[in-house]
């Protein structure tokens, strides 16, 4: 059991952010070599001409979980010491909601739109522009928001687990239909008219 | 192992990206125990600015005095100097598949000024929902569904399917 | 459709049902066998009676005293700050908190050492760590600290030293030169488990052991 | 088909290797020792008092049929053990041999009685064998060390004298009032009059 490294004390938490930026990096460089900084490519999704999002999105899901389960199973990895995001349930579809209307706005998502900036996008500067100002907003309105910000708390809860299945099977299903979804994908985008972007 | 465009740009092939994309994320996991994100960043520099600003209005307020506090910081400057990783990232990105241009990205039926529009009142959005869900695409949904955790995948389920509807009704300015 | 990625969609569920195949080893909340062998092996899980003693004077806010004799003989006397969990009630989940507040070195002593052994093994196969041994015990303990005998005039300098180290904590614990009744261990922190009965024992066994 | 070898054969030789990797993985995960008691059983197990044997019983060879086992390493085992006594390291206590050697003493009806340098030593390796389902073995009390001592001084083994029984206490709480009562002695520190390193005699030892 030597993982995660920094929480263990493998490494020391003072090289947090050497790796943060490291990190950071490799994001960035995939995320927009992956054609990211297009919110046109990242709406195509929606529209069927381009999945990209679609496959790169479910391709990275499941290669780090897949990854973490391995690397946990043969006991290299302490699952229990990984951040796992907390559920609250009204909050998350209710973000999750406002979020999606954003991003048929916008076109992009944080992470994309920090890419679209590198690469001199003037809409992606927007964004995030917008971004902050969505933050600054909330952040002000917060007692109006509290009630629904704490509301269906569930605590860190696995999704295997609530639906009774083994993390592994829960995995092997969600490759399954992940590669599903990629066939159905490629042959939609065969038979969709192209757009020009 | 890569897709030639018309418009002349290269980008990776979506899996090959998806891959490396995946592999990153594992490093992070591996690393120090949990997952990318990019709002929470933005949080913390909304925290910060209204901290240096008005320092009482931000003790004061409900929602900066949780971040200001001095136990919530490291994890927020470090998803901050994981931004900046990603735009160094992203440019150098930019560097090598010649993408490097500024322009603004839209679809021939609006103008631009629509566009930006649009892309400022999303963000604004996003930037809500985002506080609200305790996490963006990247920090929710994507490291949420690589741990397995419900809450993940509820918020992947809600943007991806709101959005989907919403393309459709803002479906002038994409195509 | 490219060939290739069909191979890549075989590699994928390939992978995926490597998971459901291969024995999951954080499942186990156990110890293995073999790892308790090399845990058993290792001498850092033994803690000396002298190294607590100093620890105990000095106010460690780290160490955990944990005692595992029964109830009957804890009452009688405890070192100081100990808490008392009877070997039998070891693993009780009532003490699971107990036994993993972080930053905290939990160190079992009982009369000997084997009992203290015993429960530190049970703990260590449900994965409790910062656990350590005191190693010979309250005899020991009582033997070197409270009657420990004058070292040879020809004894080296660190044994001397030692023994001069040993005069003191005695004085400490038995509270030479204070009021009666009040032993001065009472001072020390959490005084609340200490009890340092006052009615004549029944009797001194073990000679001069 | 050779041609789809040639052209994909980064993929394919990556899908053998993951396979393989897999395989190794199902093989090498099979624990060999695995627990028959649980934690709870285990504890209960503690409380059977049968499993430790005097020292005295050891030397009178009470048991004939019982195999003496050393745990302590081989280098401390060729300097000195008990006649008879066979050594299996502590570490080696699961190797397949070691197994085999407790299974064939227990089809044999025999009983393994482990020692250390003293009780604590053989207490863990004893525990362990118990819960992963070995039950002929027992334990020496004293060690090795108090052993050692027998045939020089066989006024040990009169009874009253409990050295070796580990968890009797020995403690004296009047110790503790008595002293309290006491005038205030000066705690005697003797000047370290000259440093002679005598034969390195550990001091800790409380003369048991």
């Amino acid at each position: 059991m030597t993982g995660p490294l920094i929480p263990m004390g493998v490494i020391p938490q003072s090289w947090d952010n050497v790796f943060a930026v490291l990190l950071g990096m490799g994001f960035g460089f995939v995320l927009e070599g992956s054609g990211f900084s297009s919110s046109r490519k990242i709406i195509g999704t929606f529209f069927g001409y381009d999945f990209v999002v679609l496959k790169v999105f479910f391709t990275a899901a499941i290669t780090a979980m897949i990854g973490l389960l391995y690397l946990s199973q043969i006991g290299w990895l302490d699952y229990s010491l990984l951040y796992i995001h907390p559920t609250y349930l009204a909050s998350a579809i209710i973000g999750g909601i406002v979020m999606g209307i954003g991003f048929a706005m916008g076109g992009f998502c944080p992470g994309t739109s920090f890419c679209g900036v590198a690469i001199g996008k003037i809409d992606a500067m927007l964004f995030v522009a917008g971004l902050y100002l969505g933050v600054f907003i909330f952040s002000e309105a917060f007692p109006l928001f509290e009630k629904l910000y704490n509301s269906g708390f569930r605590g860190s809860v696995l999704v295997s687990d609530s639906l009774g299945m083994s993390k592994a099977l829960f995995a092997f299903l969600l490759t399954l239909a992940a590669i599903g979804m990629f066939f159905g994908a490629t042959w939609l985008e065969r038979r969709i008219k192209k757009v020009e972007y | 192992m890569e897709n030639k465009k018309k418009t002349g740009t290269t980008y990776l092939n979506p899996y090959l990206g998806g891959f490396l994309f995946g592999l990153v994320l594992l490093a992070t996991f591996i690393i120090t125990g949990r997952g990318m994100g990019a709002s929470g960043a933005v949080k913390s520099t909304v925290a910060e600015a209204v901290n240096t600003v008005a320092p009482s209005h931000a003790e004061q307020s409900a929602y900066y005095s949780k971040f200001v506090a001095d136990d919530a910081h490291p994890m927020n400057t470090w998803l901050v100097f994981e931004v900046l990783g990603m735009l160094a990232g992203a440019f150098l990105s930019g560097l090598v598949f010649n993408r490097l241009k500024f322009k603004v990205e839209h679809s021939p039926k609006i103008t631009s000024r629509r566009r930006l529009i649009f892309a400022l009142s999303g963000g604004a959005l996003f930037g809500i929902g985002s506080q609200l869900a305790k996490g963006c695409t990247s920090g929710a949904a994507l490291s949420g569904m690589a741990v397995l955790s419900l809450g993940g995948f509820i918020t992947m389920m809600a943007i991806f399917g709101t959005a989907f509807v919403f393309a459709w009704v803002f479906k002038k300015n994409w195509i | 459709m490219d060939r290739r990625y069909t191979i890549l969609a075989i590699l994928a569920i390939v992978l995926a049902a490597g998971l459901l195949v291969i024995p999951d080893k954080s499942k186990t909340k156990e110890t293995s066998p073999e790892s308790m062998l090399l845990a058993v092996n290792d001498p850092a899980r033994f803690i000396t009676t002298d190294d607590v003693t100093e620890r105990i004077i000095g106010g460690d806010p780290t160490l955990q005293l944990i005692d595992v004799r029964p109830a009957d003989q804890f009452n009688k006397f405890a070192l100081p700050g100990a808490v008392n969990i009877p070997l039998d009630s070891v693993l009780s989940p009532s003490y699971t908190e107990l036994l993993n507040q972080p930053g905290k070195k939990n160190v079992f002593y009982s009369n000997g050492d084997t009992d203290a052994d015993a429960a530190w093994q049970l703990c260590k196969r449900l994965k409790t760590d910062n656990i350590y041994v005191m190693k010979g015990g309250l005899n020991l303990w009582f033997n070197t600290i409270i009657k420990g005998a004058e070292p040879v005039s020809t004894a080296s300098g660190n044994d001397l030293d030692l023994y001069s180290f040993r005069q003191a904590a005695r004085q400490f614990f038995t509270g030479q030169g204070q009021v009666v009744g009040t032993p001065k261990a009472d001072e020390v922190k959490k005084p609340v488990k200490v009890n340092v009965v006052k009615k004549p024992v029944e009797e001194s066994s073990g000679g001069g052991c | 088909m050779k041609k789809f070898i040639k052209k994909n054969w980064i993929v394919l030789s990556a899908l053998v290797v993951v396979v393989l990797i897999i395989f190794i993985l199902l093989i090498s995960g099979k624990p060999s020792v695995t627990y028959k008691l649980n934690p709870q059983e285990a504890l209960i197990a503690l409380s059977d008092t049968s499993v430790f044997v005097s020292p005295a019983d050891v030397f009178n060879k009470k048991d004939k049929t019982a195999i003496l086992v050393d745990v302590r390493n081989s280098d401390e085992f060729t300097r000195g053990h008990i006649e008879n006594a066979v050594n299996v390291p502590v570490l080696e206590l699961f190797s397949s041999r070691s197994l085999r050697f407790f299974k064939d003493l227990a089809k044999s009806g025999q009983q393994a009685i482990l020692y250390g340098n003293n009780q604590l030593q053989a207490n863990s390796p004893w525990l362990l064998l118990k819960q992963t389902g070995i039950e002929n073995v027992k334990v020496m009390q004293g060690g090795y060390d108090f052993y050692k001592m027998l045939p020089v001084n066989d006024s040990l083994l009169k009874t009253g004298n409990l050295c070796w029984k580990n968890e009797i206490p020995v403690i004296d709480t009047a110790e503790f009032n008595k002293k309290a009562a006491e005038p205030t002695e000066p705690v005697a520190v003797k000047k370290p009059v000259k440093v002679i390193p005598v034969k390195k005699e550990t001091s800790s030892g409380g003369g048991c």
